[in-house]
């Protein structure tokens, strides 16, 4: 069950993670991207930390926009977007569950909606789509949904013009997607 | 001012201020407006800069062409969160812009101008 | 550096300047080089912009993409008077750019780069 | 039969005719373009009179190539390399022979081959293919060649965008073709 304050903690766990591998990212973005992803979502984090310190004992949904728009603002890239309707669409489901797996499952379709991306396009899909439709969540999950973007080939986003040239790298936004769940499984209470 | 306006989104802000000088050449009376990188004017998009680009537009109703698919994203969220009526292209996106200039201002309609973008459409 | 440059050509400074930033994210390895602008820097081609262009690209071999028509027939010009070995597409400008730098810092054989850069041909 | 003394007065009389007609050029590139073709040519006759100016005695062939080069590098507009072409084809054949229709005809062979158009697509080629065409060039051949892009639907170049909207208006590159070709009846010795 998603609450304010373990949603908030949740947030807090990820900006960990995220800012200890931002440069890892950055790097798995490097041969099939830019080589932004790492910056993109420690950017996207800081706005989301800076959104919630803002408010003023928010219930879930306020979270849960706030969460949206820091990242619709300041990632910058295709992330941006893409993790902010996730969490968009999980603010316009929070009034009827809190339950994780519905709301994750409303998450994953706003993201597929966003991107036009489905599953084996070698996108963070690939991890959410599992994640949200297992009955619980583990850290094998997690990791094997990761592992399995190496030898997909990318059919969106930048690396998708790198054709089978894409096989063989992990998605950098599989990889920041699990990191977000690994979060999420650590958040006491979310579950 | 012609009815129809067009907006630009770009990944880099110096292109989203470049193509309206190739456009206002063929196009005087089209209003124009660009949203091009970041907040910080990094590489990138930003949803409030191209929410604003297309709120400044100056006409009723606006045709919108981007660069590369992640524009786009941020594109139509945009476009989710304004009340103005904007339609999307995927043609090439210099090339869609300035014959969507050119047709605006000799004041084609909207159903034609689309015939002849369709088959600029590459994404 | 590639032994396959590119190199840009616009009636816009802004542009011309603009699209090496969105293309060096992506292909760090690729000698990019850009005409854009009359002599004078205004809206236009200028033939002698465009040789300098070519001339200075690292690349032994350069892959060169333009806006509009009329930028065309400078370029072409300019290969005629250049001993480089340039290939000119007529494939959206931008979008065709960005894929060819893609595919370039790839390693990708000319052969295929210009069989995915075929789809995008749109003049 | 062209000299290097009577094609300096041939660019003389045409500068003129670009000087006072510039305003009107422009105009006739607004409805169909981009609304330059006037200044364009002037700037690119500035330069070919710059051009010319620097030159000692030259013959033919250098009074040709400074032509070309002055309009090729002064112009910026479509109407640069096409114009240029032409009076670089002209340089390359004049060894050969000094006949104006002769020396047009390649002229007219260069524009088509840099620009891909061909009679009836409303260009300047529709000017310069009669007069290059004919035994005599007369006031009214180039007259009527000007106004036979009237009813013209563009094929080539910005107005060709405007598809059957281009009806009803004159090239205006065509025009300004037509004051070439005036200036160049108007030149003693050159016919
Ligand atoms: N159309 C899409 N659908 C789903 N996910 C996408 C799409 N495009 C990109 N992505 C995800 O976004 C990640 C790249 O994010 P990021 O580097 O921040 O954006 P950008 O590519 O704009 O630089 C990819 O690794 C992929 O997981
Ligand atoms: N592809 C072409 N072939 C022949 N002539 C052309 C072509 N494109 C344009 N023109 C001529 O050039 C004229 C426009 O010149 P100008 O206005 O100087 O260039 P621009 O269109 O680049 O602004 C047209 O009126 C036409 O006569
Ligand atoms: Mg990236
Ligand atoms: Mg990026
Ligand atoms: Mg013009
Ligand atoms: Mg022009």
């Amino acid at each position: 069950m998603l609450t304010a304050e373990n949603t908030k903690k949740w947030m807090d766990s990820f900006y960990r993670k995220i800012e200890e591998n931002k440069d890892y990212l950055s790097e798995l973005d490097t041969p099939i991207g830019d080589g932004d992803h790492g910056n993109n979502m420690m950017r996207g984090m800081d706005g989301v930390k800076n959104s919630l310190a803002q408010l003023q004992d928010p219930d879930l949904k306020t979270v849960l926009k706030a969460i949206a728009m820091g990242l619709i603002s300041k990632v910058g890239g295709a992330s941006g977007p893409l993790y902010g309707t996730a969490f968009l669409e999980m603010a316009k489901k929070c009034s009827e569950t809190q339950k994780v797996n519905e709301l994750l499952s409303v998450a994953l379709a706003g993201i597929k909606k966003r991107g036009g991306a489905t599953e084996g396009d070698k996108t963070m899909v690939d991890v959410w789509s599992p994640v949200a439709q297992s009955n619980a969540i583990t850290p094998k999950i997690i990791d094997d949904a990761i592992a399995s973007t190496k030898d997909m080939q990318a059919r969106k986003g930048r690396a998708s013009y790198l054709g089978e040239r894409s096989i063989g790298h992990l998605d950098p936004g599989a990889v920041s997607s699990g990191y977000l769940f690994t979060a999420l499984l650590e958040t006491e209470g979310t579950l | 001012m012609k009815k129809v306006g067009i907006i630009l989104v770009s990944h880099v802000p110096e292109i989203a201020n470049g193509i309206p000088k190739l456009l206002v050449q063929v196009a005087p009376d089209v209003s124009l407006s660009s949203a091009g990188g970041t907040d910080d004017n990094d590489i990138g998009t930003s949803m409030e800069k191209i929410l604003s680009a297309i709120e400044k537009n100056e006409a009723e109703e606006v045709l919108a062409f981007y660069d590369i698919g992640s524009s786009k994203m941020n594109l139509e969220l945009a476009i989710e969160m304004t009340d103005k009526q904007v339609h999307l292209y995927d043609t090439a996106f210099i090339e869609g812009a300035y014959t969507a200039a050119t047709l605006i201002q000799a004041g084609v309609p909207l159903d034609e101008i689309e015939k002849q973008l369709a088959p600029l459409k590459i994404k």
